[in-house]
């Protein structure tokens, strides 16, 4: 069986992409961000798994705006960065994992997720961005293989978040049910509040992203029992991206531990999150 | 005609599927834009790239006259409009301000002084 | 509320539209099948619905291969009659129903269906073939409009049985939660036993096939118990198609009427089966 | 590696994830003839048609030979193949004979009989 070794929900901000590319990430409005994700580097450096499953959306670079998937999953090889209009990211192509993609989609559509199987898929900020997040200098290659679950996330209807944390169970059990002994990062991406079009562009809820913070690790059904409408409401209407989290804390155990959480307004428009889960359960004290 | 939990409004611009419909041409439009060659053609003669995406006559006008606010009542999704202006050179915070009636900086300084926590 | 008026399910063997686009219909190979099909058109002539919804699946025509959806759902104004090789089908395009559509996927995935959107598709012989079973001479239109819900069959893993006959059962919700007054058609499509690859190709198992037509109506949840794997032994690879009926028959009332069935070897590689059903409960004799 | 309840048989040629991975290239070929353009390019000079969409040789060999159980063999899918046979004037009926060692006339007559009940 593989085994979850730790759970990492991040915002995937194209600004924070951009600030490290520029070399931008001391600067007085970006010092405080990349301070409080350092204790986070520093552990999951000393973490690195055999394989990542990696949570996220597109934003319209990807696939084509006639197809909206639900949830989809990676099967290839290698996964090239987007050109989302301004070059590409100077970070390396991701390479995948697909015997472990296979096994998920078996197990997924077996316990009735109606994944959308990509054989070949472009990545853009939603993906890259949290990679860099966790390791800023990957040099040639990234850590580890990732795997990429889609969700949609900008379009309406969204998966309920529900069905989100559902997901994150069967992920789970799918990865237990590997035939090999693998470690598993498993990273939910997107969020905190934020909103980009309207009059109500440039809402920021931080009373709502520290209960999230908070509930993520102890209160998840709590957060699975909010209507899509719900989130769009508190987080606004890109905040819901924070669905895909619960991805995330589905596929761990009941009790977890925080290594390190995070929390900064703003990155770009929008309030960025962090929060890193070694998948134990709390050693008691004494 | 869809569910009545679809919320839909001027704060917020849910985009769903009925809007998605009324912006599918000018959203396709956008999305070419991520090609170089693509951003030189439409350059070149913007009125002709617009004709040959279909885009009804409101649409032209709004992206020939860059009226942000009306291609997001047209049924542009935020993430495809922002190709526009980021060819512009134009960033999310511009946008920001121009639909809540601010000016850049002003929607800049709101953000680092924490957000828009009122709204 | 929409109400269903009847289901059909029928093959949707390319050589059949073949033989109707070239006028073979009364050659001895042919006139058998047609024959069999005539009750049947003869009653939906006079039952044609406001809207039908036709469950299908592409062969390589209107999706590119690298993306496979188990379950999508189309909400264009129209739907394009796919050149699959050989020139387009000499048959309207679709008009279809958007605003039910939309309607149907904001059910669906608040009822945990995870469908992919097509906001354009080219549909191809799987969706205008059993449209020509209904209606031989459409002249420049189609009966009424239709949507498209397609379903992965031919890549492994397809969605299970059970899945399939899960989310017709959601689908009746959704059509009944629908606001209008209108009736509808359901078609379901694909099948009966038939193998194109391998040596087991020609497979046909009459035995199943007459089975599977009884239980359709009777016992829908024993067909739905049963795994791929068994659909692929008993039906042959690409017999694993029946599932498809699964979804009409879930969206239709626990008890049915059957107006009419036939059943006839060989439309090309294929057993060639047809069951229409009344939604109405039979009426009690005497 | 995929899970023990995926058949997989010379018998039934299930077209899975893996086969799917092998062979993507030549099922992509496959696809690219549905367009007319496309097959009078490939008909013009096969073998170049192949090397543009990478190929592997063995997979070149086997569209160059028409090799139909060959290309199943190399994670063809049959509805993809069958595009190359459609082009060569070929029926299902055809392929269904070379897949099972008979003759067109022969396979035509096994499923006018009622098909192969017993295999
Ligand atoms: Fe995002
Ligand atoms: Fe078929």
């Amino acid at each position: 069986m593989s085994e979850v070794i730790w759970g990492l929900g991040t915002s995937h901000v194209p600004s924070i992409g951009a600030a490290m590319d520029r070399g931008m990430t001391a600067e007085p409005v970006w010092a405080p961000l990349f301070e409080g994700y350092r204790p986070a580097r520093e552990w999951l450096a000393d973490h690195t798994p055999d394989v990542a499953v990696l949570i996220y959306n597109d934003h319209a670079n990807g696939v084509d705006l006639d197809i909206v998937p639900t949830f989809g999953i990676g099967t290839a090889d290698r996964y090239t960065v987007a050109d989302e209009g301004f070059g590409k990211r100077p970070v390396p192509d991701v390479l995948g994992h697909p015997e472990l993609s296979f096994h998920l989609l078996q197990q997924l559509v077996d316990e009735g997720f109606d994944l959308t199987v990509f054989g070949e898929l472009d990545v853009d900020h939603g993906f890259t961005v949290p990679l860099s997040v966790w390791t800023p200098d990957p040099g040639d290659a990234w850590p580890c293989p990732v795997i990429p679950i889609m969700v949609n996330v900008i379009r309406y209807p969204q998966p309920t978040a529900a069905r989100c944390y559902a997901l994150g169970q069967a992920l789970g059990r799918a990865l237990a049910s590997f035939p090999e002994d693998i470690t598993v990062g498993v990273l939910g991406t997107g969020g905190m509040s934020h909103q980009l079009a309207g009059t109500r562009a440039g809402f920021i809820n931080p009373t709502f992203d520290h209960m999230f913070l908070d509930a993520i690790q102890h209160d998840p059904q709590k957060l699975a029992a909010m209507t899509r409408e719900d989130y769009i409401r508190e987080a606004g209407s890109e905040g819901i991206e924070l669905i895909m989290w619960l991805v995330m804390r589905g596929a761990m155990n009941a009790e977890i531990t925080k290594v390190h959480s995070a929390y900064h307004v703003p990155a770009s428009n929008t309030a960025a999150g962090l929060a890193l889960f070694d998948n134990r359960a709390p050693v008691a004290a004494g | 005609m869809t569910s009545p939990s679809s919320p839909t409004a001027a704060e917020t611009y849910l985009f769903d599927g009925p809007s998605s419909r009324r912006g599918r041409a000018m959203n396709k439009l956008f999305m070419s834009l991520r090609d170089e060659q693509a951003r030189a053609t439409f350059l070149a003669d913007e009125t002709a790239y617009c004709a040959r995406f279909a885009l009804s006559p409101e649409q032209t006008r709004a992206v020939l006259d860059r009226d942000w606010q009306a291609m997001l009542d047209l049924g542009g999704s935020i993430f495809y409009i922002y190709k526009l202006a980021l060819m512009d050179g134009l960033s999310m915070q511009y946008l920001g301000g121009v639909f809540t009636g601010m000016t850049e900086a002003d929607f800049k300084a709101a953000m680092l002084a924490g957000g828009r926590t009122d709204v």
